[in-house]
Parts: structure tokens; C-alpha cells; sequence
């Protein structure tokens, strides 16, 4: 019984990743099996609760015990123009007794009864996750009850951490949305210029960047999937004539099977780099175009492109001699690989890996184009070799998220957060200029140097050779003439190096009782 | 301070908002990580590994070894001990650590296998492969517990694996300190410092000061770096005495005397002028030595901040969120310099202290139970997830207790012994300080409000 | 010539605070000679830059070398409900320079045209010190001449330290007010119930807890000199009907000589404490119905007080049963002795001392006639008599100023803040219930206990009998059944005290090698 | 990190608004306060005393002895050196003092006496009812100087009055310490424990560790209470080495090497990884001991701590106002992080330490200076009077220096050496992140200002 519960959780349709994938390698599919002992990375739940949780105006309950949200909520930057509710966190904390005496639907239930109550959400995800779909609870029902009864949408979104991997998750979001949300809700403005975004997750509100592009085009977003998204908008997302998938893996799988329901033509984009910013803009008007909207929205969009990239290369062009020949390492998957490639090698920089670890075949292609040597690529690093090629010096900067943080610190190597927990927008044309100068500002640290400097003694704490030498007698000139005047003349700035004359503290060493008095610097 | 016990109750809610406590095999892996050389196993998914592993990571700023036996559906449905096999071998042979900490997760509770004898029969069938690392196991379902009661069930599966039974000579040095889990690493430090200051040895177990200090090594260690040596604890039956720190560590210090039949003095908490008297007097009556001049400076360094340091105190409304031994020890502290601790909220409602603190009542809840009660404070006193309930209320928000992601070096701030106490009393002062606005004229018109709430707060006598 | 420009400094007229003067004690002067080597307290400069600082639209400019201004400002509490150039520090900042080239006039000036271009203060105050008296700078004329120049008031101030004590300056300040201030602005919309309050500072806003009071009873203040006091209206003071007097030494030769001048009528009164509130507004409303007010201003100010008193009278009942019998120092001076003794002496509370050192004879006779005890009315106390007189338990609290605070820290004795620096209000009625509810916070702090209990050892760190007793075995009932249960019983209040067998230590200590093991506790 | 000479420029004003620099004397008695049982005499009037005294009670939150030879118009007139002998008899009778150390104020600086035959003539009198008491004099007018250039006087005066001439015997574990007015007693307290850690014995002059560090005495105690003993300050030249810390301290290291030939090195700063390699490695080879375990890994923790926390300072704006050595000190702090030191304001100008402050200009100037300079800037640097500029222009305030009277424990904060630096990095970074707010849409709008100035702050280049 439990078993076919399980079972049912993973009835989905194929992995729309798939599409994507070589023939040979759609047989993989999506999750490979992970080392005992040996694994790294989140889960489905991770996954699920990530594409869905910036919807602003909705609660997110997480169904099952403590740590699926008890250890992860509040760690993610999105930004909301609007209501706070997505920020906090909703879990039915589920005790032993619960799920000894099986009343884990009922507390659910209750709980949904608690939250449309106090919080008055648009909306409510639930969340279901190891403990809650090994038992069997029939997440489904519950919702569609409580929806009934108050009144408000309760979508049930099964995301078990033991289904897959994050990636999974983003699917499995994907397909709530599909199957309970989009479409539920017809607006009264429906216009010819209205586009979706999809897997843009607004961190540090950069999508903000953005959107007054968008605007000043004429291009309404009507909804902008999750980031700073309000549940009706969402509701709503049919309506739209184009689709851009910004995060492909994220949610490519859901605008196929809106393509496919409702014929709304997507593609993948990006807003990260200048050129992909303006590609993206580009793809958006003439596909907009294509379906009905004014013929001059393109010429207006390919003027605004001039005027925004001219602006940007003459913001760049400081960074460019500062930056040229220093050697990345881009830590991170998805369409942010090719994008940020794509615009920091524009500025001379090199790369000296990529990981591709989530990006789609279609990106990985992308990125072996621009990087020329598939080396480059790699697929995902274990932290001993990641510490290893920083250590040995190999890259100027590695750019990653808050997991390998760390590992790059104590390699002792500049590292920028590109992922949820920065705090920095790197959309658009202006958030390039943002990367850009983040990564010069980690770069040009004197910190490096003075941490990478090794300490003037050995591991035993013993001197070394090289530091003696930094000791000189203080300066008897000086002594001899200590009114301020001469103290003041321009050979100061190097009268103020540390100065002791080892000689002199030789002799007096020698006349230590029972010290090794002349062993200093090499015992 | 009141001596009248207090009223403890949980609220009835199904919908746990924002949530206080972390996960029981958080704690349990926390206090693995107090061993040298160990590394922690969640038997679980992937992703239960993933976020406590990350979230450690944000409190700590640091790589965090902990590993999962990456549990699948599957082997949620068939059963686990396979991949708790694998998992053991693969960190054996990759790692080589001196202690592998297996914690059980929700998940393989639920489904509720023999871990202990299949385990035993990991190690019946690998002994040689395995040889030179102790495998301890503690069973810390999620659905139960916080922090705490992991790290306290961690400690105990330390000592009952690894600390041989039966009475041993003992070295009149040597003493065991078994802290809580709510001491910083620099709490440590001061103890360890405090301890060896009467000429006695310690042995600090878990010891994370070794291992989450926070420092740079010169190559990869992909186990915990620093922390109690596995030999040391082995050793611990020789000790002369016992200090448990906070209720939580009752449990391991029965166990060790059960085993031992070292005694132990237990401490409720190490913050506060009175209970570090108590405790160097200890050492004093152990060591038979007499109080080093240090520590009695640190003592009237403390007495002058809490002289000075009570101004600030007196009159204050007082929340505070927190794991039940640290939720004590901060009411403690806030009711002794004369605030009113009128929140007091706990992660867990297991521990017993829950009756002793000094508050009217109680509550075993969330973050949200919190908000909703501190409103009117002058003070909130919680981890960083209390952040917002900070912006929202518009009250100053002291950070205390795990995580603290959202500022450094919360490791490194002293909360026990004289001179973390005095730290405490500086803090808190100097919060209360930098949120004192003067008052307007419209707040002082005596005719605002001709109630009993006179001028902006109630003026009547509040005792 | 040095020598006639101090003498001139000098050259004020008879100190006020003589009228209130016994015939004998008249003869003594206003500065007693300190004792070099023994002496404690402010100087005339300070004293005069306190009366008038809290004017708080004018800039106070400080001619003299940097210590008078730099070590002394932004150190009290007036609140100000509008301009802060007030709380800005000006000061000419004499160097070595300015004194031996004798540009130190120059430099003034220059100031204070930087002074008013920049800040645009309604005026200028300038207050000689110490060196510019002794080198003989001629502020008068400075002032005269930028006064003119600048087009803004720019009063010179007579205060050099050395002139005398704290009081003195006080009177100092009040003279250049009635020099060059009052008298000077004819505002157009006098009435018969403008009052002028002198010496009152609004520290922590108190101020504002009383003038509602007087606005309901439509008495309109004038101005309140110095607290929240702006120019225009001190310059009006002369238009006022009565003056009262706050702080007795500060103002008072002020109010006399305006009656002098103006006609105007004063009074001493005060605003600590209930008695003491009602009787000043029952005098306001008196002598302005004397001088042409509304003859119904008298019972509309009885019914105020009636309600007022019966209000705040309830709010502190629940004080009484706390705070009755509890021991008083009060170490300040002035009117604030009687008033505060007053209003503590009506809840019960007794006074083991108050300092008159600031009080005039009349104020020291209200105090005696309340004390009913000439013993309790010292005239100031050295530190040392101080620390050993609270030391020795004789008070509950003190209550003082900040420069004593210490001492009575230091002695373990609660203290509260009655002078410039503190937090919270007192005056008024609502002020009355903030100051007895402060000393209730101060001495019920359990604080107190806690630091008085002496260390478990002795000055050289050995452990007093006391001590060990209070060591006992860790209960084996409890360590043999270490069930949950078992250990959450009542009890458990008592088996948390720290428990250690000395004789189980006793024991292993023996086989200490060369420890003396049995010497615990009186070696 | 510039290498280039900081431009120092003095502001031009008549007027200084808001002063950043305290009183020359006061700088002298703080140092004086530094020896045990010393007593600070002002020879002034008494205000000068009783403000120097009020203020320094204000920052240590204790009972300052300081006496005054009270001056009164007479004396002004006449000429002080009855005053001064009157008040010398009178502190010898009182309080017996093993140190008095004469301050003059500007008051008789003006009439320009001469203090020093004075002195001697009183000596000469009353050498017999004088035995026993140390008196030295520092000529300290407050018409030029500030806390440093007194203390810096004040030390001198003290060696030049009781360190004999000539080269003795000496000790080879002994070594003196001549620290700066900037550094804290936490400051003292862990140099001392460094020095002791390799078997070394400081003498440090002057010592307010003992004396200012807070604590609460059984009894009254009218003179200093704590700090550098008097005979051991005589028996100085008996050290192996100087270390002085600060430029400030350059004047009484030369002294002392005049007097006793004891060489010295000069430590600008002693904050930082690299000042403080150095310090230790002078230590390792004066001691002919490796460095131990526990320095290391207090270095080993401040490595983390910059990398940790460098995040916040990188790209920031950073405005400091202080006294030479300790502006010098913080701007190399926040320049070796990455902040940019964009005003740096000192409160005396007499320093050549001045032109190695890492910033384009240094303006000797007040606060006022300070506020019109530091619009803009993420965080402002000094003591407490820079509250109003924190709040006029809303930028958080992180306080250093003296005065720091609005909040406590500021003698207790480390500054210095490995763990002082930490400190510091984590203080910096949790005011950043205390005070990040999250940009808006209309801060983050493309359009919002087609300027160079696009996001609220210049994005180009400012390097």
C-alpha cells in the first residue's frame, strides 16, 4: 500500500529535460543513483519548494516533520514588491505521535484551516515530502477539501526528497502549476504584447533591472514565474502570447506543455550579459510581433538595444583593462553558464571551468562553442578536487553559490555568490555592470595577498629564514637628531619598518642561563 | 528571580509558523563534530544531509563534513541497511575517520528498521575493514526533539560506544567537562582556560572549540578538524570528576557514571556571577587549590558591568525564543540584572529546566508564537530567523543560539563564566543604548492619554 | 593691563543669591577659596555655558584654548522641539599661535562670521574663558562689531574659570541675558497671562510633562529659559506678567533684577514632585490674576489640580507598600532637595541626607523643617566620606548627579540619575510617578543581592567554610532510576543545586603525590 | 593599500564645530593613571580638572583621581607656584601617592611660569615630607595637542623622572612596552598574555589595564588602583628591548634609549595580520622560543575571519575620524580589507604617522569636517560625538577612540594583535549587515537617473 502510494508520487509524464537530451542519453533519465557515503546536493522537496516559494501572496506548507523546513527556510534573496507571506514558513511539523496514530491528514487539514485564517494567503502550496508520502497521506484530497471548505485554492504539490533530486523538484512544481493553477484565472486585460517569464527568481530583486525594459517596449509581463509573483498572475500565465524561460532546467518542462495547451510559443533566454539581455529582447519582440503585436516594436526594441548596450560598454570599458587574462572558474549550472561566460569573456576574462552539472545538452553545446576546449566542462566537482584546483592556484575567481563558498575561501581564492543567498542584481544591462564590478571589488582585495602570505615561522612555530631578515637596529641617525623636524623628513615612511638589530639581541641571548640562546631561526 | 516554578504549556496549533528549533539529527551531527577526526552519516535522503549541512555551513561559516546514506525510494520502501553499509565502507575508505556518527532521520524511523543490530552486523561482517574507527549510532528522528536532545543523544551514543565500562584508576587531574550544546566556542576556550588554571586537565566532550572555531588550514580535511581525541574519551572513566553544563547533558553524564562511576555535578547553566562562583569554587574544592588571581579579577570585572550594566536592564520587557537549556540560562540572566523576561518561548518542551525559568509562563511554540507575544517588548532575544519578526515589530533583535547566519563570528562571543557574562551585560547595554530615541512632546503630553497607559507604556508598577 | 582686564571681568554686581542670605553669612561673598590639591566641581564657564546652552536656535561659541568646549560638550539631556544648532560645539580652539601672536580677537571674529553663514543661527553667544580673559581679549567690542556687522545678536559672556565656582557662572549668564537679551524683541501678541520660566533645563524633556498643564489653564509661557528656549522669545521676556524661578541659584538674580527693571513679579517654585506642582500653578494663577488674568483662573487651576493630584496620587499607591521606609541620600542641590524630599517623604520614604550645597538659606530651612533633623543637610561630602557613609549600608539609593554615580556603584548602593544626564523625566505629575517608579526599578533590581553576596573565597582565593557545605552528592535515588519520569519530578527544583560529595573528592585527592589534598578550604 | 604619502592638509577655520580632539592634559592624566597608586595633578584651574575628569568617567565608567591646583583670578595674576605646593602637600597627606604627575593647562602656560624650578624648589623644601612620591611634570597646555601628544609627554616625563641614567645589568626575559593612547585595556591585557607566552616578562608604561579595566574594590581607594609599579618602571633599563606601539610612543622610547641605551623597535600599528606576524616573530626572536600553539591558532582564526568577513568591506566607503595613530591604525584595517578610506579626518596635525594613512587626503580637522566629508559613505569611525553626523546623515556609526560614553565595555574590546583584529573584522561586518536593506524596484529602475550614478552609488570603476 505504501509502496503504490510511492509509486503514484512518481507518476509523471517523461522528464521534459529529455527532449533536450541526445537520443542515447534519453534512456538515462532524469535522476541517476547517488553513492551512499559519497553524495552531495538537495532533494526533490529542495527543488520544489524553490520554484514555487517567491510567489508572494501565497503561504507554502510543507507537510511532514521539522527538518525538511525547519533547517531551510529564509536562506533565499528574492525580492517581493508586495506581501511578505512567502517569507514565512508553514510546516505541519509532524511529531512521532502523528505519525504513529496517523493523523497527519487531519493536522493538514487543520493546519490550511489555520493559516487562510490568520494570513488571509491568495493561495495555499502544500508540500508533501519523505515521512508524509511514505505513509500514505492522500495529500490530494486533503487539498481539494480545504480548498472547498475556505475557499481558496490549496494546491497539493508532491515533492518527496527521496523521488529525485532538485531538479526533479522543479518539475514536479512545474506540473502543480500546470495541473491546479495556470489557466484558472481569465484577466479582463488580456493584451497582445503580454509575455510570461519562467524560472526567474528575482534574487536581490534584479529582475527589477529588467522589467522597466520591458515596460518602456511596451511589453507587459504578466506574470514573472516565481520571482516577485502574485498567485492570480500566475493563475493567469495562459493568457500571454510569448513565453521566455529564463532558468531552462527549472521550468522548460512546463512552458512545452503550456506550448502544447494553450499554443504559446516559448523560448530560452537570459538576462545575464549584455549580448544575451539584448538577444533575449530581441527573440520577445519579433516573437510578440508574430502573434499579433505592432510591427514597430521591433525597431523600438533594436533603439533601445543601441542606446542600453552603448551605455553599458562605456560603463565596462574601466573594468576591461583591470580584468583581461583573469582566469574564472564558474562553479554553477543551468543558463547562467553560457550567459555569464558569454559576457565576461567579452571583457577578456578566461575560464577556466564551467560547470554544467545542470545545464541541458542545448547548453552545454552553448558553452563548449564559446569555451572551445571541452576540458572546460565539467560536470560537477568533488569539494577535495574543487579545493585542490583552487589551491593550486588555477583560477582568479571562482563565481558559485553558498554551498562551495568555503571551499574557496579556505583555498584562499576571491569567490562571488551568483546564487540565492547573494545580495547583489546581476540582471540586465546594469546588473552586468553590477557582476562586473562585484568581481573586480573580490578581485582587487589586498586581503589576498595578506592571507596568502605565509606566517614567518613553520608549523612548529619555529622562525623561518626569511623573516630574520626583516629586523634592522632602529636608526642611530635618528636617535642622534630626535627633534620632531628630522623625525619628520621623507625617509620616515621607511624609518617606520620594524627595525631590531639581531646582533644586539644575540648578545644579550647569550647571556641567558639554560636557554639555547643562539638557536633562534633554526631550532 | 522568582523560585516559583513556572507554567509550561504547548500551543495547540497544527500549522508550526516559522519555526525555532533545527532538526534532532542537526544536534546529534553538531556534536560528532565535537570529536576529532569524525565524521557524521545521516541515514536518510540526500536532501535531509543537504540542508543541515548547508545551514551548519551559514552558522558557522565553514565546510561541513557531514555525509548520507542517500537513501532513495527504494530503499525508503525495502529498507535501508544497505545503503547504511555502503555509505560506512565508502567513508572508510575515502575519509579513514577516527569516528563515523551515524544519525537516524525521520524517514528510517518511520519506517522503523533495527539500526543497532544491523549495525552490529555491519561490523561482524567488516570488522577488519573497519578497524580504527569507532561507529557510534544515535536515533534522532525529526518528528521529535530539537538541537538539544540530538546532541545530547549523540554525546550519550559517544560515551556507551566508546568509553569502556567498569571502574579504572583515576588521575586526581583529570575531570570531564561534558558541555551543552548551547555554549559557544569560546565558551569552551574560558572553561578549558578556567579549568587548567587550577593545574587540572580537561577533557571537553563534545569539544567543538577544535572544530568549528573557525580557522584556515594548509591542506583539505575532509573530516572534522580538531575536537576531543577518541582516545581521550576512552580514557574519561579515569577522571576525578564530572561537570555536566545545562540538563540536556544529564543524560551522558548518567551514562558515563553508569559505566564509570565517576560522579558528576551538574550545572544548570554557566552564565551569571553566582553560578560561575559555584563552579570555580568546584574546581577550587577539586583542585585544592586556591582561585587564581585571573579568575578573581574576571569576578570584579563582572560585578562593575553588572553595576554598570543594570541601568539598562531595570524596567525592560524581555522576549526570548530558544532551545530550553540557553532559553534558561538567557532568562536567567536577563531577570538577575532586573528585566522582566515577559516571552519566554522554547524550541522543545522535553527538558524539565522549562519549569525553572524565570518567567511567568512558558510557552513550547515557534517564532510566530513568539512574535505574536513579544509585541510591546523593548528587547527580542532569539536566533536569526527571529529577524523578522524583528523588522515587523520594530524591536531590537539580540542575537543568541543557532543559527546565526546573518552575522559573524557568533562562535567567538563569550556567554558563560565572568567573562562571558560581562560580554552579555555589554551587549545587551549597548543595544538598549543604540535604540534609545528621546522622547517627544507629543509622547509626554499628560493629557495624551488619560488612561493607566500614560506615556507610551504602562507606568503603574508592573511587579 | 592683563591684570585690569580680569579685575573688569569681575566687575559684576552684588551676587544675587545674598538676598536670600542670612545678615551674617552675606558678608562671606560667593566664591569660598578651594583648596588646592583638595578640591572638587565646575568653574564659572561651565556654570554659564549650562544656563544658557539649551537656547537652542543660537549657536554657543567657546573663545579659548581647545579643553573648556572640547572636553565638555554634547553631555546633557535638554530636549529641544526644534532647532539642534544648540547641541553643535563651537569653539575658537586658541593654539600656541593664536595666544603668542595675539590673534586671538581676529579669530573670534572670524568665527562667528563662519559661524552665521553657515549655520544661520537666530544668535550668537560667545563666552570668554580663562585665557582669553588672562591675555586680555576684548569680547565686548568682538561682538559689538560682528553683531553689526553680521546683522544677528552676538552676546558676549563673561566666564572665565578661574572667576569662581559653577553658581557664580550661572548668575554670569543670567547678567549677559539681561544685558544684552531681554528687553530686546517686542513680540505683537502679548496677553495678560504670559509667564517666564527661569532655570528650568527640559532635561529628557521633562518640560514638556508641565507646559500642557499650563496651556489647558491657557497660561502661555513666554518663554522657559533655558530649556527649548528659542532667541526671539528670551528677548521677549520682558513682555511676561510673572516669572517663576526653577532651579533657585541658577536664575534667580535674574528674575530679581527683571522685577527691577520690568515690574515683573517672581516667585520660587518647582515642578518636583505632586505638592510642589500644584502650589507653583496655584501661584502662576495667583499673581497673573493679580496682574489682570481671568479671576477664574484660580478654580479652573484648583480643578485641575484636583484631578491631577487624585490621578497621579492612585498611580502611585502601589509604590507605597514597596518603597515605604526605604532610605534615601539625595546628593544634589538646589530646589530639587525640598521638592524631591517632599515627594518621597509622602510615600514613606525617609532621608538619611541631602546635600544643600547649591541651596539658598531658604531652601535649606524647607529642607530642615522636612528632615526635621539639622544632621541630615550636609553642604557636600568628599568622595572617600561618601563611599564610606554608603558603604555602610546607611541608604536604600542614592540620588544624585553623574559625578557621584560611581562612587555609589562602587559601594553597591542602587543610584539614580536626577541631574543632566539622565534618561527619563520627573517633572510634573506624571514625572512624580516616572521618578518613583525609577526608584522602585533601581532598588528592587535583584542586582543588588547578587553583587553583595561575597565570593566563596577569600582576598588571597581560598575557599571559605561557607563554601563547601553547599556541595552535596548528586542524588542516587536519582541516578537509579533515569527515567524521564523519574526525573521530572517535583523535586527537581532542588537536585539542580550543584551537588559534589567532599569526601568523595576528599578521597581521590589523598592519592594526590605531593598535593597537600587535605588542606581544602582553610589552607 | 597605497604606498604614496597621504596629502595632509589643515583646515582653514576660525571656528572648530563639533571637536573631534580631547584636551592635551586629559591625555596626560589618562597616562599617569597608568601607574599604581599615581595621582594626576592639573595645574589649572579647577573646571579644567573637573571637565578632563567627568569625561574620563563618562568612557571608564569609574571614580578618575584627578586633583587640581586650583587657580583662582589671584593666583591667575600672580603666578601659581604656591597653588601647585599647596596641592602637592595636600594629595602627599590625603593620599599618600607613590606618583604625582603635574599636567599644567593652558591657563598657566599662558602666564608661562616655570614649572620645572618650581618643582625643584618645592623638592628642595619639603623633600623630607615628600619621601616616597614620585613627582613629574608634563608640560601639557591644551592650547596645542591632543590626547596622544599628552600622553606621549606624560610617558616621557615619567621615564625622564624615574629611570636612572646608565646602562645596568640586564635581564634577559625582560622587555618593556610602551603602548600608545589608542590601545584598550583588552589590548594590554593580550599583549601581555603574548609576551608572557614566550617566557617573557613586559614591563608596560603605561599599564591603564590595571587600573581602568573596571572592577569593583572592597574598599576606597583615592589614587590610581592598579597599573605599572613605580619600582619596576625604575628598573626598566634593565630590559633586553623596547617594544613601543604607536609613532606617538617614538619620543618616550627615545628617551628611555637615551637614558639606559635599551634599544627599541617601533610598531606602527599592532592591529592586522601582517603587524601583528611581525610583533610575534620580534617576540619568537628576542625569547629564542618558537611561537606557541595557541598564538598560531589565533592567527590560523583571524585568516578565517578575513575571509569571512571581506565581503563587507570590499567596494565600501569608509569615513574615520580619530587621533593620528589610531586613524593611522583603523585606515590601514579597512584598506587592507578592501574598503576605500574616503575621509579621514585627524584630531592634531603634528603626527608624521599622518602622511602614511592610506587615503588620497588626510584633513587635520574637527567633526564637522568629518560630517561634510563622510555624505555618501557606508559607515563612519569614531568616538561617541559622532553621534549627531550619524544621525543627521543616517550612515551607522561604529565607535572607536575616547570619548566613548553611550556605550559600555569599550575598554574591553579588543583591537589588537590576532584576536583584536578578528574582533574588529566581525564588528564591521555585522554593523554592514545589521544595516542592509534590500533595494527597491524604483532604486534598481534602469531609468531611475541616466546618469553615471545609476544605482544609488557610482557603478563605474572608482579605483
Amino acid at each position: 500500500m505504501l509502496k503504490d502510494k510511492i509509486k503514484a508520487a512518481f507518476d509523471e509524464p517523461a522528464c521534459p529535460t529529455n527532449r533536450a537530451k541526445a537520443a542515447g542519453e534519453r534512456a538515462k533519465g532524469c535522476s541517476k543513483p547517488l553513492t551512499p557515503g559519497a553524495a552531495a546536493g538537495g532533494c526533490a522537496y529542495d527543488g520544489a519548494k524553490i520554484s514555487l516559494q517567491p510567489i508572494t501572496d501565497a503561504a507554502h506548507l510543507v507537510h511532514g516533520p521539522l527538518a525538511c523546513e525547519g533547517n531551510s527556510w529564509d536562506n533565499r534573496g528574492s525580492g517581493s514588491s508586495g506581501s511578505d507571506i512567502w517569507r514565512r514558513s508553514f510546516t505541519t511539523d509532524l511529531t512521532e505521535l502523528d505519525i504513529v496514530t496517523g493523523t497527519g491528514e487531519k493536522k493538514l487539514y487543520k493546519a490550511i484551516r489555520e493559516i487562510s485564517t490568520r494570513f488571509k494567503p491568495a493561495a495555499v502550496f502544500v508540500y508533501s515530502t519523505c515521512v508524509t508520502a511514505l505513509i500514505g497521506d492522500d495529500i490530494d484530497a486533503v487539498c481539494k477539501h480545504a480548498s472547498a471548505k475556505y475557499g481558496l485554492p490549496v494546491i497539493p504539490v508532491h515533492s518527496p526528497g527521496f523521488a529525485g533530486s532538485k531538479n526533479l523538484g522543479n518539475k514536479l512544481a512545474g506540473n502543480a502549476l500546470l495541473d491546479h493553477v495556470i489557466g484558472t484565472h481569465q484577466p479582463d486585460d488580456v493584451s497582445p504584447t503580454d509575455v510570461v517569464i519562467l524560472g526567474e527568481f528575482n534574487l536581490a530583486g534584479e529582475f527589477w533591472m529588467v522589467k522597466p525594459l520591458l515596460d518602456k517596449l511596451g511589453i507587459r509581463v504578466r506574470t514573472c514565474v516565481p520571482g516577485d509573483a502574485r498567485y492570480l498572475d500566475v493563475a493567469a500565465a495562459h493568457t500571454a502570447n510569448v513565453t521566455m524561460v529564463v532558468c531552462s532546467t527549472a521550468l522548460i518542462g512546463l512552458a512545452r506543455r503550456m506550448e502544447e495547451r494553450w499554443g504559446i510559443p516559448y523560448f530560452e533566454g537570459s538576462f545575464y550579459g549584455i549580448t544575451d539581455t539584448s538577444e533575449s529582447l530581441r527573440r520577445l519582440a519579433r516573437l510578440l510581433v508574430e502573434r499579433g503585436a505592432p510591427a514597430d516594436l521591433v525597431e523600438r526594441t533594436e533603439a533601445l538595444i543601441a542606446a542600453e548596450e552603448a551605455r553599458a560598454w562605456a560603463r565596462l570599458e574601466p573594468y576591461r583593462a583591470r580584468l583581461a587574462g583573469k582566469r574564472v572558474l564558474l562553479n554553477t549550472g543551468g543558463v547562467k553558464s553560457w550567459s555569464i561566460v558569454a559576457a565576461l569573456m567579452e571583457l577578456g576574462m578566461e575560464f577556466v571551468g564551467t560547470s554544467v552539472k545542470k545545464s541541458t545538452v542545448e547548453d552545454k553545446m552553448r558553452v563548449q562553442i564559446l569555451l572551445r576546449e571541452e576540458a572546460h566542462a565539467f560536470e560537477g566537482m568533488a569539494p577535495r578536487d574543487l579545493y585542490a584546483q583552487l589551491k593550486g592556484g588555477d583560477a582568479d575567481i571562482m563565481l558559485s553559490g553558498g554551498r562551495t563558498q568555503f571551499i574557496a575561501l579556505k583555498a584562499r581564492v576571491p569567490w562571488l555568490d551568483i546564487n540565492q543567498e547573494r545580495i547583489h542584481p546581476y540582471a540586465g544591462y546594469d546588473g552586468t555592470v553590477e557582476l562586473v564590478r562585484q568581481i573586480d571589488i573580490s578581485i582587487s582585495n589586498p586581503v589576498w595577498d595578506e592571507v596568502r602570505a605565509p606566517a614567518p615561522w613553520d608549523t612548529e612555530g619555529r622562525l623561518t629564514d626569511r623573516h630574520v631578515s626583516h629586523f634592522t637596529m632602529d636608526d642611530d641617525a635618528d636617535a642622534a637628531d630626535p627633534t620632531f623636524a628630522a623625525r619628520h623628513r621623507r625617509k620616515f615612511a621607511n624609518s617606520r619598518v620594524d627595525n631590531t638589530d639581531p646582533e644586539y639581541l644575540a648578545h644579550h641571548r647569550k647571556k641567558f642561563a639554560g636557554h639555547a640562546a643562539d638557536d633562534i631561526g633554526d631550532d | 528571580m522568582t523560585d516559583a516554578l513556572s507554567k509550561v504549556t504547548h500551543t495547540q496549533k497544527a500549522a508550526t509558523v516559522n519555526p525555532l528549533k533545527s532538526s534532532q539529527p542537526l544536534g546529534a551531527a553538531l556534536a560528532f563534530l565535537g570529536v576529532a577526526n569524525a565524521m557524521p552519516l545521516f541515514h536518510g535522503t540526500q536532501g535531509c544531509t543537504s540542508f543541515a549541512l548547508v545551514l551548519i555551513g551559514r552558522h558557522y561559516k565553514e565546510v561541513i563534513p557531514i555525509q548520507t546514506t542517500a537513501m532513495d525510494e527504494v530503499a525508503a520502501i525495502l529498507g535501508g541497511a544497505d545503503h547504511l553499509e555502503e555509505a560506512i565502507l565508502n567513508l572508510k575508505k575515502r575519509t579513514n575517520p577516527a569516528l563515523i556518527g551515524v544519525c537516524t532521520t525521520a524517514l528510517v524511523e518511520t519506517r522503523g528498521e533495527d539500526f543497532a543490530g544491523e549495525l552490529k552486523l555491519i561490523h561482524e561482517r567488516r570488522g577488519n575493514e573497519l578497524a580504527g574507527t569507532e561507529i557510534v549510532l544515535a536515533q534522532t528522528p525529526d518528528f521529535a526533539g530539537s538541537i538539544e536532545e540530538g546532541w545530547s543523544k549523540a554525546t550519550t551514543a559517544i560515551i556507551e560506544g566508546v568509553v569502556p565500562k567498569g571502574e579504572t584508576r583515576v588521575s586526581p587531574e583529570r575531570i570531564n567537562i561534558l558541555p551543552g550544546s548551547h555554549l559557544t566556542v569560546a565558551d569552551l576556550e574560558a572553561i578549558r582556560d578556567t579549568v587548567e588554571a587550577f593545574g587540572l586537565e580537561p577533557t571537553i566532550l563534545p569539544d567543538i572549540s577544535g572544530s568549528l572555531d573557525g580557522k584556515v588550514a594548509e591542506r583539505w580535511i575532509p573530516t572534522s578538524n580538531g575536537g576531543v581525541a577518541v582516545e581521550d574519551i576512552r580514557t574519561m572513566g579515569g577522571a576525578v570528576h564530572t561537570i555536566a553544563i545545562g540538563e540536556q547533558m544529564r543524560r551522558p553524564a548518567e551514562a558515563l557514571k553508569a559505566r564509570t562511576k565517576v560522579p558528576y555535578t551538574l550545572f544548570d547553566t554557566l552564565t551569571g556571577l553566582a553560578a560561575t562562583d559555584r563552579f570555580v569554587a568546584l574546581l577550587a574544592e577539586i583542585s585544592g587549590r586556591p582561585v587564581p588571581a585571573r579568575v578573581r579579577r574576571a569576578r570584579a570585572q563582572l560585578e562593575d558591568a553588572m553595576l554598570d550594566g543594570h541601568f539598562h536592564f531595570g524596567g525592560k520587557r524581555v522576549a526570548i525564543a530558544a532551545e530550553p537549556d540557553l532559553l534558561y540560562a538567557m532568562a536567567r540572566f536577563f531577570a538577575g540584572l532586573g528585566a522582566e523576561v515577559s516571552c519566554a518561548v522554547s524550541a522543545s518542551g522535553a527538558s524539565p529546566i522549562l519549569e525553572a525559568v524565570p518567567a511567568a509562563d512558558v510557552v513550547v511554540g515557534d517564532l510566530d508564537d513568539f512574535e505574536t507575544r513579544a509585541e510591546g517588548c523593548d528587547l527580542l532575544v532569539t536566533h536569526s530567523h527571529g529577524r523578522q519578526a524583528s523588522e515587523r515589530l520594530g524591536i531590537p533583535l539580540m542575537h543568541i543560539g543557532f543559527p546565526i547566519f546573518d552575522r559573524l563570528g557568533a562562535q567567538h562571543r563569550h556567554t558563560a563564566l565572568y567573562e562571558g557574562t560581562r560580554d552579555l551585560v555589554f551587549e545587551v547595554a549597548n543595544i538598549v543604548q543604540a535604540h534609545h530615541v528621546p522622547r517627544t512632546p507629543a509622547e509626554l503630553d499628560p493629557f495624551r492619554d488619560h488612561g493607566d497607559t500614560h506615556v507610551g507604556r504602562p507606568q503603574t508598577a508592573a511587579h
